[in-house]
């Protein structure tokens, strides 16, 4: 793999890491919620990196899927905590 | 809507007819359906102002993107450096779309451009609350949200 | 319980629901040469039912659906089991893929695609099912 | 020069996306973190489909990319509009650099109900949306 | 083309699938409970004559050859094994129609039925270790779902303790088939056998085998890894602690017979050995377990565990007689454990408990019932002239053959400590008065009719008890021509894979 | 013959509608049954006579070498005669005994079904046949003693006969395997033939042991006599039938059955001498401890069992001679006794002697047969009683081991046995006639019919005993003594026997002047006789129970978690040795990772690290979610795009569902102590431990070309697909996947049923389903 | 990456035993979440791993070119997370209704049935 690539994906893997270290420290639910939503726009990143260092354009296909259905994970939690579900939980 | 149908009409006519389903054929008979209605468009009124649209869409994505990035910047200098440039609140926005759809639009749009955030939509629909980051010149804020409003709005008139 | 019922999420969940449900029945349709395939088709679908439930309750999505979610299992199932079958009729045994060419559009038909459409419906059907029924006790609670 | 270019959209799309995560871990509330992330990760993620149609240059791939970036515009401000809007009703603290606040007076906690500001008694009423459950 | 393979599970699955379909009519429900279950007893004694009649029979799902697609494999153990899912398939589903209310008939009891059926069927049948799990895991949402079904309080506490150790039973299957594919690269158990046996190091197989035994062992709910059973089965509806007492943990033991004498019969001074210490340990502190208990369900619950026993004895002393012993134990067991349970239910029917301090004085006013069930209780607790008499027979023959004397004489005692539970039923429920004088008011809200519904499963399967025990030799020949499959696994893997060819992995 | 005992077992099928057509004479035509097959029995006696054995051949589980053969010689058909004979004798004490009960015709079936069994008994050939005659008769007879079901007591005494009896069978059954094994036949007349290669056996004395404990058990042999008395809780028809002729002899017909086989040796002689000495002076002791008539006649066939297995133990032709005599003369006298002791509990309403008296001013007939039979029971000339006892007498001097023991034993049975036979057969009717419950009056025909034919015979065998050298002839043959003359007669001049029998008769009538003095004393002895075998009875029932509970209180306590440390620490302990010990684990895999996968792999765990160590369910779902999406990119980075997007939608289908399930369960609270959570950690690190050594081991092994090379090959030439894994789906593999769909469909209708059906409705209650309205 | 792997799996079983040893329900259910997944892993991992190889065939080809990922441990990992979906599915809405049946939270309190 290239440098560009490896960089890029070290770079994103770091930023996972991040992502990671909200989601754990909170404080709120929200905040986790926006943690797991990058979270998974990150993945559609490295899966295009992916794409390109092994060529195989079939990733992007779980890219689209992550895309267009990832998000439905925050509307549910959204809805949680609509409904009343303490925010600090 | 129905200039957006008849064009995926001639598009998939393109292909029927030369026997090619390839991908990229569909874009050609895509490419030239647009052009078709293009021309004929003065003569049927329910495709009124169809060909028109495709420009002002290339326009507004670029000038979508010029926006998306230099916000980006912005948010990602204040990030990087240690001391918060930032000067965040909550302002009310009026909005001049109307319709649901036009509404959501221009609020996703918003929610797209670093620095704001839509955060709801009053029960009267007359305004949009708008979390936004950078709220040390609220008149130059207001002026691009207005911008963006009305060259979103433009693209379906 | 806080204020709900978003215009931003039952517009981009109008926006969504076709747009989904078509990607998922692309994914149907070409699994069998791409990643896709019933399953995933099928979850892809019922994400987007999800979506419009959560936008818009259960009697709108119900309405929407026209039939209930019980009936697509049963029939998922019935022609996922059916679709076994045609190979005993060809004297091998069960489970045999049967290949078709449908004459004017030139598209292949065939059992495994049959089969596929069932296990479709069936997670459809089964997802729903699941989440209207958790959707529908909640509403009654609270 | 294609290549060149490529490597720039890869690693700019991978920085953004590092600078939304930073961002999320530096920020000092949930609605000013939300502002790094959706919208940088937005970017971020747009950038590398762009390199990766470069890269494939096929008509069913780029599509693909597009398509990618089209869903990931129409998903992101969704996602964050209803997070941040749950977070910011039940009540997650605002950073106290927040200058200003016109939502809330507008807000009643009691009925849910959120005023413009701009009613007249008359059209202060409720109204019911298309969106409204039937 | 031997379509009979395949019909086991193709009637009970399409049964559950029409059944599922037509879920807003209740007279369809019915109608294909019967017919769904009375085809799959037809298809399946069809199955059993053409086995006992041409030998191993396999159908290659799909027509792809064999260790590639899913074999699916009738020899006389899995033939056998299927007869009896249909003969109580049909028994449970004939005593359902009395039963089961329409709630239940309303939340897809009839489907699961079928669906449970097929399950157990598919689990006897196929091949393939990872379409065994596949089945298993048919077989156990279907339970999972007939168990809640009703949604009481005991249903909800016993569910969650099933759901988890059986899931817990399920993952460590899973991961046995994992591993044992990264190993030998094939999921086919005729060529998982031969290519096991052409590795140099068996000590992975070894280990693997464990896994096997473990997970299986919960789900035939041996010891230590019963606690799921006595903690659910008394806690849903009667008709279905009768399918389950007769069929779940039997799959289990079917699949510890299958692993145990095709795949991992290389090492049994150390395989079985431990399976011998586990069918000891089984058959006590399954039959202790009920000495404590007070109700009928439960004590028939335990005894489940305690029988589960017997049938492990016979395949862990690996002589051909015990696995006769074994087969004609499991055989006799369905029978009987499923019609003491569905005695049960009538009893509870009449007189609206299952405690025995509150029951009473059926033998003075329903003595058919005490005929009915003093012939399945006897027969469980080895009594002569019936089933249990011979199954039971058999293994202490076995195990004395085989110089187990130990395992043996717990064996005994076993079957001593069953007839104390058996009297103790008898005693409460049937000779002691009936605890006030409920119990004439109680019988007459029973309909004649549904009665007779009730009790014509229960004395059919009584009928079959006594059958066997008057006329064994049937039974015992088609079990020892089981078991004479099961001790040359060379035939099954002939019939699934074709002759070996030499220098094949 | 074997047809006309399964036949029986149909007759006693049918009682029940037979009583519909007889009525009350139903017991007398049933008596016919028993009857003809006497007279059937009676035909064979030329045969017999002539030292032959008739074998009637049956197969019946042929693979198993069981056979429904009968054996029929002098011992089986004695013993056959004797239990038809009482038998239909029995039947028609019954038709009056239980005139009018409203379950005379239950008794009836099982009466017959248990005259069959016993029967079919002591004519089985095979060890299999016999045993499972053998158990029928502990059932039936368990059922007779719990006639009176509405006592807790007669429940308790059938239960214990039950499980005595039962228990013994187990023996027996391992006995009879053994037996088996070391002879190479299941035929008792191939066996017979080779005693001394069982003899020499190895397995002899385990056989031996299991054997006795069988008969032993069954003929209430020390310590095992308890049930016997209990078990008086029966109709006295049945205690008649039981104890006279059948039941509790069959352990003593199998011990006689085996005696060619097994016996001779040291092991044999002293146990079955020692044994049946010891049971016969328990029996006798404990008999006049008691005032009911039941129990004194129960303990005094205690004592008559334990003779005849001293008899059979000391095995010497004589000893076999004296075997026979008493037998005979036990089951005509116990017989009409217990008939007797019936009638007066039928006619007084009481079963206590002490409070009867002078009934023979209102029975005289009845008093009469007491007598006889009370004066054969006493061993009084010119009684068949007496002349059984002297030949016992004489064989228990003759004893070559332990004779002291044995003979001391033998006269203190003697003497006591003396006493009860007065006190059963004087004490109620002589004195004056005292008032009891119910006013007496003489016995009707029927009930009296019995015992006076049994007395008759007593008293004419007694008399004439040498018409009996035939028959003893023809039965020590089958016992194995051959060629033995025999000439029974009342004198035998005055030799030792009959001055014991001297001695014991004054003795005897001392206990019966001091009886009730006696008892007040013997009253004192009752914490000492607490503690016998019935005690040990009662401990160790109650012992099973109490270890039954503390299993269950340690194993099926109801925390699931201890269940599932239980099944871990299993499968730890298994899979575990067998990794250290069956198997060297390869720990040398080569690493090779890219720093971003290593990064993955990092998330994946430390999602499921977070989701443990969270205070939150929701975070802790959102770390699951990581977890999840952690998994995906694994599978993305490993070339599997469709488990990545499977993966994914299953997890974000899985967020929602819990997202819906949480918002009404309670928060997470810290409930374990800290030790349970370091016990906890300790499994679940353990466990991680094993899942990777074992995964290493795979890794690092040998591999096995994969199936997998023919369906890349052939997905898309004979699947036509290019996506593999979906060909794999669909068609190589399409049983999983429709298997898969199925269990899909199914967790929906189960988590319908859970959320929508309404536990207030009851389940039986009609619920119409939800759905219908707005479906 | 395998040997990482299967260390990480092994973390992974010990957090899911960890969490299904907990006596709140809830955790029980999170438990055996995290050990679905682990297993599936396995199977995954335990048949080897290959980068850049999935296991399609180029349109107007009969073969993948190179090696591919082997496609039946994913054919198999895909029924195992579906049924393992469908599993837990029933197993958290068995969690929710026990609890409001029952009223407890901790598995302490289900004990009647056994007991
Ligand atoms: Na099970
Ligand atoms: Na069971």
């Amino acid at each position: 793999m290239s440098t560009v690539i490896l960089a890029s994906l070290a770079l994103m893997s770091l930023a996972l890491c991040l992502a990671f270290v909200r989601l754990y420290r909170g404080p709120s639910l929200p905040d986790r919620v926006v943690a797991l939503e990058l979270f998974s726009s990150m993945i559609v990143g490295i899966i295009g990196v992916v794409a390109i260092a092994t060529d195989v354009p079939s990733l992007l296909d779980v890219a689209i899927v992550m895309a267009l259905m990832a998000f439905m994970a925050a509307i549910g939690f959204a809805r949680f905590l609509e409904r009343g579900g303490p925010r600090d939980d | 809507m129905i200039g957006a149908a008849w064009n995926l009409l001639l598009g998939v006519a393109w292909v029927v007819l030369t026997g090619d389903f390839s991908g990229r054929n569909l874009l050609a008979g895509l490419a030239f359906g647009y052009l078709v209605l293009a021309l004929i468009q003065p003569q049927v009124p329910a495709l009124a102002g169809y060909a028109q649209r495709l420009p002002r869409l290339i326009r507004f994505v670029g000038f979508f993107f010029k926006e998306l990035l230099l916000a980006n910047l912005k948010v990602a200098f204040d990030v990087v450096t240690p001391p918060w440039y930032m000067r965040p609140g909550v302002i009310a926005m009026p909005l001049k779309a109307r319709s649901e759809f036009e509404i959501a639009l221009v609020a996703n749009l918003i929610s797209l451009t670093p620095g704001t955030l839509s955060l709801d939509v009053s029960d009267d629909r007359r305004v949009l609350y708008i979390h936004a980051m950078f709220l040390d010149d609220e008149a130059e804020l207001r002026r691009n949200l207005a911008e963006l409003e009305r060259r979103a709005l433009e693209l379906f008139h | 319980m806080v204020r709900s019922g978003t215009l931003i999420l039952s517009v981009a969940a109008r926006l969504l629901l076709p747009l989904q449900l078509l990607f998922s029945l692309f994914l149907l349709l070409r699994g069998h040469d791409e990643p896709g395939g019933g399953f995933i088709a099928g979850l892809v679908a019922s994400g987007a039912f999800a979506l419009y439930l959560f936008a818009y309750g259960g009697r709108a999505t119900h309405a929407m659906l026209k039939v209930s979610p019980r009936d697509l299992i049963g029939l998922g199932l019935t022609l996922g089991v059916f679709s076994t079958l045609p190979a005993l009729w060809q004297g091998e045994p069960f489970f045999t893929a049967q290949w078709w060419t449908i004459p004017v559009i030139g598209f292949k038909a065939s059992t495994p695609l049959l089969f596929d459409i069932g296990v479709y419906l069936v997670v459809i059907g089964s997802v729903l099912t699941a989440i209207t029924a958790l959707v529908d006790t909640d509403r009654e609670d609270a | 020069m294609i290549e060149m270019f490529k490597a720039g959209l890869i690693l700019t799309g991978a920085l953004f996306m590092f600078l939304a995560a930073l961002g999320l871990v530096r920020l000092p509330d949930l609605l000013t973190r939300m502002h790094a992330t959706t919208k940088a990760a937005t970017l971020g993620a747009s950038l590398i489909m762009l390199a990766v149609a470069l890269h494939f240059g096929e008509v069913a791939v780029v599509a693909r990319a597009l398509g990618v970036i089209l869903f990931i515009m129409m998903t992101a401000p969704v996602a964050a509009h209803v997070i941040g809007r749950a977070g910011y009703f039940v009540g997650a603290k605002l950073w106290h650099g927040t200058i200003k606040d016109e939502l809330r007076p507008n807000y009643d906690p009691l009925t849910h109900e959120l005023k413009s500001g701009l009613e007249t008694d008359a059209n202060a009423v409720h109204h019911p949306r298309e969106s409204d459950p039937k | 083309m031997n379509v009979q393979v395949a019909l086991p599970i193709l009637i009970p699955l399409l049964a559950g699938a029409v059944s599922l379909l037509f879920w807003r009519s209740r007279l369809m429900q019915r109608v294909v409970a019967v017919a769904g279950t009375g085809l799959l007893l037809v298809a399946s004694v069809w199955l059993l004559s053409t086995v006992s009649r041409d030998g191993i029979q396999v159908l290659q799902v799909g027509n792809w050859p064999a260790p590639f697609g899913i074999s699916l494999v009738a020899d006389l153990l899995g033939a056998i094994m299927v007869v009896l899912t249909g003969i109580i398939g049909f028994a449970v589903a004939l005593y359902s129609l009395a039963t089961t209310g329409r709630g239940h008939e309303a939340y897809g009891y009839f489907p699961l039925m079928h669906l449970l059926l097929a399950g157990v069927a598919g689990a006897f049948l196929t091949g393939d270790i990872f379409n065994l799990y596949v089945w298993f895991e048919v077989m156990l949402v279907a339970s999972f779902a007939l168990l809640i079904l009703g949604n009481e309080k005991a249903q909800m506490e016993g569910a969650i303790k099933y759901v988890t150790l059986n899931l817990l039973s399920s993952v460590i299957f899973l991961v046995a088939v994992g591993l044992l594919y990264g190993m030998v690269g094939t999921l086919n158990m005729a060529d998982i056998a031969r290519r096991l046996a052409s590795l140099e190091d068996n000590g992975m197989a070894d280990v693997l085998a464990m896994m096997f035994m473990v997970a299986f062992g919960i789900k035939a709910a041996a010891f230590p890894l019963f606690f799921w059973l006595p903690a659910s089965y008394h806690t849903p509806p009667v008709a279905v602690s009768a399918l389950f007492a007769g069929l779940l943990t039997k799959v289990g033991v079917y699949a510890l017979y299958r692993v145990f004498t095709l795949i991992f019969h290389h090492s049994p001074g150390y395989t079985h050995e431990i399976l011998l210490w586990g069918a000891g340990f089984t058959m006590l502190s399954g039959v202790l377990g009920a000495a404590a208990q007070f109700e009928f369900r439960r004590i028939l619950s335990f005894h489940i565990v305690s029988q589960i026993g017997y049938m492990i004895l016979g395949l862990a002393l690996f002589t051909p007689l015990a696995i006769v012993g074994g087969i004609f134990y499991i055989a006799h067991h369905i029978l009987v454990k499923t019609n003491l349970f569905l005695v049960s239910g009538i009893v509870h029917r009449l007189q609206g408990s299952y405690r025995l301090k509150r029951l009473g004085g059926l033998y003075r006013s329903h003595p058919w019932l005490a005929v009915l069930f003093l012939v399945p209780a006897l027969s469980l607790a080895g009594m002569p002239p019936l089933s249990g008499f011979f199954a039971k027979f058999i293994v202490i023959r076995a195990g004395i053959e085989a110089e187990a004397y130990g395992v043996t004489a717990i064996a005994l005692l076993v079957g001593l400590l069953t007839l104390y539970s058996m009297v103790k039923i008898w005693s409460e429920v049937f000779w002691k008065a009936a605890p006030g004088d409920d119990a004439a008011e109680s019988y007459s809200t029973v309909g004649q009719r549904e009665l007779w519904l009730m009790s014509l499963p229960a004395v059919g399967l009584a009928l079959c008890t006594l059958f066997i025990g008057l006329n064994a030799g049937p039974l015992y020949a088609l079990a020892e021509a089981s078991a004479g499959e099961l001790m040359a696994p060379e035939r099954y893997i002939e019939a699934v894979l074709g002759p070996s060819r030499e220098g094949s992995p | 013959m074997q047809l006309a005992v399964l036949g029986g077992f149909v007759v006693a099928g049918m009682a029940p509608l037979l009583h519909r057509w007889f009525g009350a004479r139903t017991p007398l035509v049933l008596s016919l049954l028993p009857a003809s097959m006497m007279i059937w029995l009676l035909g064979l006696w030329p045969v017999i006579a002539s030292g032959e054995a008739v074998l009637l051949e049956w197969a019946w589980v042929p693979g198993l070498d069981i056979t429904l053969t009968f054996l029929i010689d002098g011992l089986s058909w004695l013993f056959a005669l004797l239990i038809l004979g009482i038998g239909a004798l029995v039947l028609v004490y019954t038709g009056d005994y239980l005139h009018g009960h409203q379950d005379l015709p239950r008794f009836l079936v099982v009466l017959i079904a248990f005259m069959m069994s016993m029967l079919g008994l002591v004519l089985s050939d095979n060890l299999v046949t016999l045993f499972v005659f053998w158990e029928l008769t502990s059932i039936t007879s368990f059922l007779l003693i719990g006639f009176h079901h509405g006592d807790l007591s007669a429940r308790k005494a059938a239960q214990q006969g039950l499980y005595v009896t039962a228990g013994g069978g187990l023996a027996l059954l391992a006995g009879f395997v053994m037996l088996a094994q070391a002879g190479g036949s299941w035929s008792l007349a191939e066996l017979t033939m080779r005693g001394d290669a069982l003899r020499s056996h190895a397995l002899y004395l385990p056989m031996l042991f299991c054997l006795l404990v069988g008969a032993f058990t069954k003929s209430a042999q020390f310590p095992f006599h308890f049930w016997l008395p209990s078990a008086m809780a029966a109709p006295t028809p049945v205690s008649a039938y039981l104890h006279s002729a059948t039941m509790v002899k069959a352990g003593v017909f199998l011990l006689a059955r085996l005696h060619p086989a097994l016996g001779g040796t040291d092991a044999w002689t002293l146990s079955l001498s020692l044994v049946g000495a010891f049971t016969m002076a328990t029996g006798a002791f404990l008999a006049i401890q008691h005032t009911n008539i039941k129990k004194l006649l129960a303990y005094s066939t205690v004592m008559a069992l334990g003779t005849l297995t001293m008899l059979l133990g000391l095995g010497t032709p004589e000893a076999l001679v004296a075997f026979v005599a008493f037998l005979l003369a036990h089951s005509l006298y116990k017989g009409a006794l217990f008939m007797v002791a019936g009638i007066l509990d039928h006619e007084t309403g009481t079963k206590d002697v002490t409070h009867m008296g002078g009934l023979r001013h209102v029975m005289p007939r009845t008093a009469v047969v007491a007598a006889v039979a009370a004066l054969s029971l006493a061993g009084m000339p010119p009684l068949l009683g007496f002349v059984g006892k002297e030949l016992m007498l004489e064989s228990a001097l003759a004893a070559t081991q332990y004779r002291v023991v044995i003979v001391g034993l033998t006269s203190v049975a003697a003497f006591l046995t003396l006493a009860v036979a007065a006190i059963v057969a004087f004490r109620p009717f002589y004195g004056a006639l005292r008032r009891t419950p119910r006013t007496p009056h003489e016995a009707p025909p029927g009930m009296l019919a019995g015992p006076a034919l049994l007395a008759g015979l007593s008293l004419l065998f007694g008399l004439a005993p040498g018409w009996l050298d035939g028959l003893v002839v023809a039965t020590i043959a089958g016992l194995g003594a051959t060629d033995h003359d025999v000439h029974l007669a009342l004198w035998h001049g005055i030799n030792l026997p009959l001055v014991l029998s001297l001695v014991s008769l004054a003795l005897g009538l001392m206990v019966w002047r001091r009886w009730d003095r006696l008892r007040a004393h013997l009253a004192r002895l009752r914490p000492f006789m607490a503690r016998g075998p019935e005690a040990g009875y009662e401990a160790l029932m109650a012992g099973m129970v109490a270890a039954a509970e503390w299993q269950t209180r340690m194993l099926q306590n109801g925390h699931i978690r201890n269940y599932l440390i239980v099944t871990l620490l299993t499968l730890l302990g298994l899979v575990g040795h067998a990794l250290l010990f069956r198997h060297a684990p390869n720990l040398n895999v080569p690493v090779a990772a890219y720093p971003h996968e290593a990064v993955v792999a990092g998330l994946m765990v430390a999602g499921a690290v977070a989701a443990c160590v969270m205070r939150s369910r929701l975070a802790a779902v959102a770390a699951v979610g990581i977890m999840g999406f952690s998994v995906a990119l694994v599978f993305v980075l490993f070339s599997a795009p469709d488990l990545a997007i499977t993966q994914l939608l299953v997890e974000t289908l899985t967020v929602i569902l819990l997202v819906l399930v949480l918002f009404r369960l309670p928060r997470f609270a810290t409930l374990s102590t800290p030790t349970e959570r370091a016990r906890d950690l300790v499994v679940a690190g353990l466990s991680g431990i094993m899942i990777t050594l074992l995964m290493f081991s795979v890794l690092g092994g040998e591999r096995l070309p994969r199936i997998s090379d023919f369906l890349v090959a052939n997905s898309q030439p004979q699947g036509h697909g290019h996506n593999i894994v979906n060909v794999i789906l669909v068609d190589f593999r399409a049983l999983d996947t429709l298997g898969e769909m199925f269990v899909l469909a199914l967790a929906a209708i189960g988590v319908l049923a859970m959320l929508r059906f309404h536990a207030e409705s009851g389940g039986t209650a009609p619920t119409p389903p939800r759905e219908s309205e707005n479906g | 990456m395998e040997p990482l792997l299967a260390i990480a799996i092994g973390i992974l079983f010990a957090a899911a035993i960890y969490m299904m040893l907990r006596r709140s329900i809830v955790k029980l259910v999170i438990g055996l979440m995290l050990l679905s997944n682990a297993a599936n892993l396995l199977i995954f991992v335990s048949a080897g791993l290959t980068r850049g190889g999935p296991p399609l065939v180029p349109q107007g080809l009969t073969a993948p070119q190179g090696t591919v990922a082997d496609p039946l441990p994913q054919a198999l990992v895909l029924t195992a997370i579906v049924i393992a979906f469908g599993v837990l599915s029933f197993a958290v809405v068995l969690v929710r209704r026990a609890w409001e049946i029952v009223r407890a939270d901790d598995l302490d309190r289900m004990r009647d049935t056994d007991t």
